[in-house]
């Protein structure tokens, strides 16, 4: 922000509640605070509106929900049984997939090798790719050890989709850090499994390619 | 990754790593010997964490035998585990060797356990997280959003000097010169060579430059740098033809010139 | 509606408005009250769940309407300003409408013969048509001569957008040329991308038995 003379002073905050409400409701995909600061007036305050919002829409049929650093409407989930003819069919996950899913949101950021040391299996490139073109999974940044194999995290669009606020909100995230189940144990060096030919595949040339592009 | 701690199992193991998925689920139903060993495990009916690693290593092999009297081909990962969880059973059975070096056999088993833990846990948070009310199926968005109109104003950039220089360009299309310069305010060198061959007649004395200038070029500032670097150079070109002397007392002192 | 028995009670009306709410937001199009009947539980009271909802929202960012005989959400009318995006694009002249426009302002009142004839080339109508548009050029009176060819004048607005006061504030050659605006070297393309169409070739020479394919 610039010292910029502000030629209006900003509207009352109802207004600017009614302006939150209005640019939310027409959007599907969720706004953030700076999307909805560039709509309203100059020296709007969306932060104290949508929590004025957020009080309103509380119980309601639609509620304001957050979603990472976004904000958006969306019906309550116990209404659900009402729009059955609203739902979308989705692809069925795999087992493979929901697993790899659940490990990248609750383990993020986390390489393939890990994915492939915590379900002892190797994690084909194709379920990465679905979930990633299903837009749950993206690529994070490259892990500064050997190798510097890329990393995965889960999307604004995977907490939307399941309702979270943020990866804090994981279900059951507390008592599994609690358990010691989220450390980043290394695996032991004898022990079988993928761990070594896993690691290695993050640094074969051949995968490189594909990596790119999506380094960041 | 450090040297392992037993000697490699001198069974078929792929080193390369796998392309795909194809290879590995071999175990009809099995996503993989972990997999497996956690199915094994839950058939105990203990917590993960109180499971008997050896007593789980007794049925892993105990499967794989039996797999193998039934002529199942079993992936090479199968047999690499069952080949470690028989090192395993044979290191926890036997007293602890003092001199060994590298993790226990008791570091081992808990190790696995652990991972069998964490790999139900996963599995578990996958099924409640997919058990969440979804966005599509039990949350809605907004069915009719408003797309945001896009109202889009052109404005033409043209200014008097464009609109001029369109219409010089259209009236002097017929005199054209492959390259113009405005010469107004310029004395070239032919200009004063000419000038001054004509005036060096006169120069028998030492005679400034400056008196080599050409009438009216005096005046601005632009025209007596002009004249100024002529005159100047042309007066090099006669020295150079040995038809005058130049003389500068000291830097930036007056040039005088003189016939030769 | 039959004479069943209703096994349970219908929900109580803030329920019934809630479902409303919801069922409303996530629909694609306008929900009649026969449409909301049959997704609410048997007995509901659709009509009263829209009156109160209609209250609830009275006033608000967005609001029930009535759209024909069926019942959607939208944006309150006043709020409309906070959806819309200006876009405002700058585009420069091409030199075939910056050339047009030229002769009109220093030749006014001028035909179409009379420009193609300065410019040696024919004059697109989409580029007269273009400078009309922009409110730059306007027809004039047709000329008294064989014909009755139209004539072109500029506009105040013309004026206006180039400070001039008339179109005899316009510079002359003698003034170009002092000022140094008849360098006739080729002109630089000093707009890249933009401008140099190929209706910026029609005054090369090369290209001049092209332009009659155009010519109107």
């Amino acid at each position: 922000m610039t010292d910029e003379v502000i030629p209006f002073p900003p509207p009352p905050l109802d207004v600017q509640e009614r302006m939150v409400e209005a640019l939310l409701f027409a959007s599907a995909a969720p706004m953030t605070q700076r999307d909805l600061a560039a709509r309203m007036p100059t020296g709007s305050d969306p932060a104290e509106a949508l929590r004025l919002l957020g009080i309103r829409y509380a119980g309601r049929g639609v509620e304001l929900v957050r979603v990472g650093d976004a904000w958006a409407f969306r019906t309550a989930a116990d209404l659900g049984f009402l729009m059955q003819d609203e739902v979308v069919e989705t692809r069925r996950l795999s087992r493979a997939a929901t697993e790899t899913l659940a490990i990248v949101a609750y383990h993020q950021p986390v390489t393939r090798a890990e994915i492939e040391e915590i379900r002892g299996v190797a994690v084909s490139r194709g379920t990465l790719d679905q979930l990633i073109e299903m837009g749950w999974v993206r690529l994070g940044r490259r892990r500064q050890t050997p190798g510097r194999p890329v990393t995965f995290v889960v999307t604004d669009s995977f907490l939307d989709h399941f309702g979270l606020g943020s990866t804090r909100d994981l279900p059951g995230l507390t008592e599994l850090r609690a358990a010691g189940l989220l450390d980043s144990r290394p695996p032991l060096a004898d022990a079988p499994g993928l761990a070594e030919s896993a690691e290695d595949a993050d640094i074969l040339p051949g995968n490189e390619p594909g990596d790119d592009l999506f380094g960041d | 990754m450090t040297t392992p701690l037993f000697p490699a199992p001198d069974l078929p193991r792929p080193d390369h790593p796998r392309p795909d998925e194809a290879l590995i689920v071999d175990v009809p139903g099995y996503d993989g010997p972990l997999d497996l060993l956690l199915t094994l495990a839950r058939t105990q009916k203990v917590d993960l964490m109180q499971i008997s690693v050896l007593a789980l290593a007794e049925q892993y092999l105990a499967f794989v035998d039996e797999a193998r009297t039934l002529r199942i081909e079993l992936a090479a990962d199968y047999l690499v585990m069952a080949a470690w969880l028989a090192f395993l059973k044979s290191r926890l059975l036997l007293p602890p060797d003092p001199d060994a070096e590298g993790p226990s056999a008791e570091d081992m088993a808990a190790h696995l356990a652990f991972q069998l833990e964490r790999l139900n846990a996963m599995r578990d948070s996958a099924a409640r997280l997919m058990g969440r009310a979804r966005l599509g199926q039990d949350r809605f968005a907004r069915g009719a959003p408003e797309t945001v109109a896009r109202t889009r104003t052109i404005r033409w950039q043209a200014g008097l000097i464009d609109l001029m220089q369109a219409y010089a360009r259209l009236r002097t299309r017929d005199e054209f010169r492959p390259y113009a310069f405005d010469r107004r305010d310029t004395w070239t060198l032919e200009q004063a060579l000419e000038s001054m061959r004509r005036l060096i007649g006169y120069a028998g004395e030492w005679t400034d430059l400056m008196q080599f200038l050409p009438d009216g070029w005096s005046g601005t500032p632009a025209r007596r740098r002009s004249a100024t670097a002529a005159t100047f150079a042309a007066s090099l070109e006669l020295a150079k033809q040995g038809r005058v002397e130049l003389r500068q007392a000291e830097t930036f002192a007056p040039i005088s010139l003189r016939l030769r």
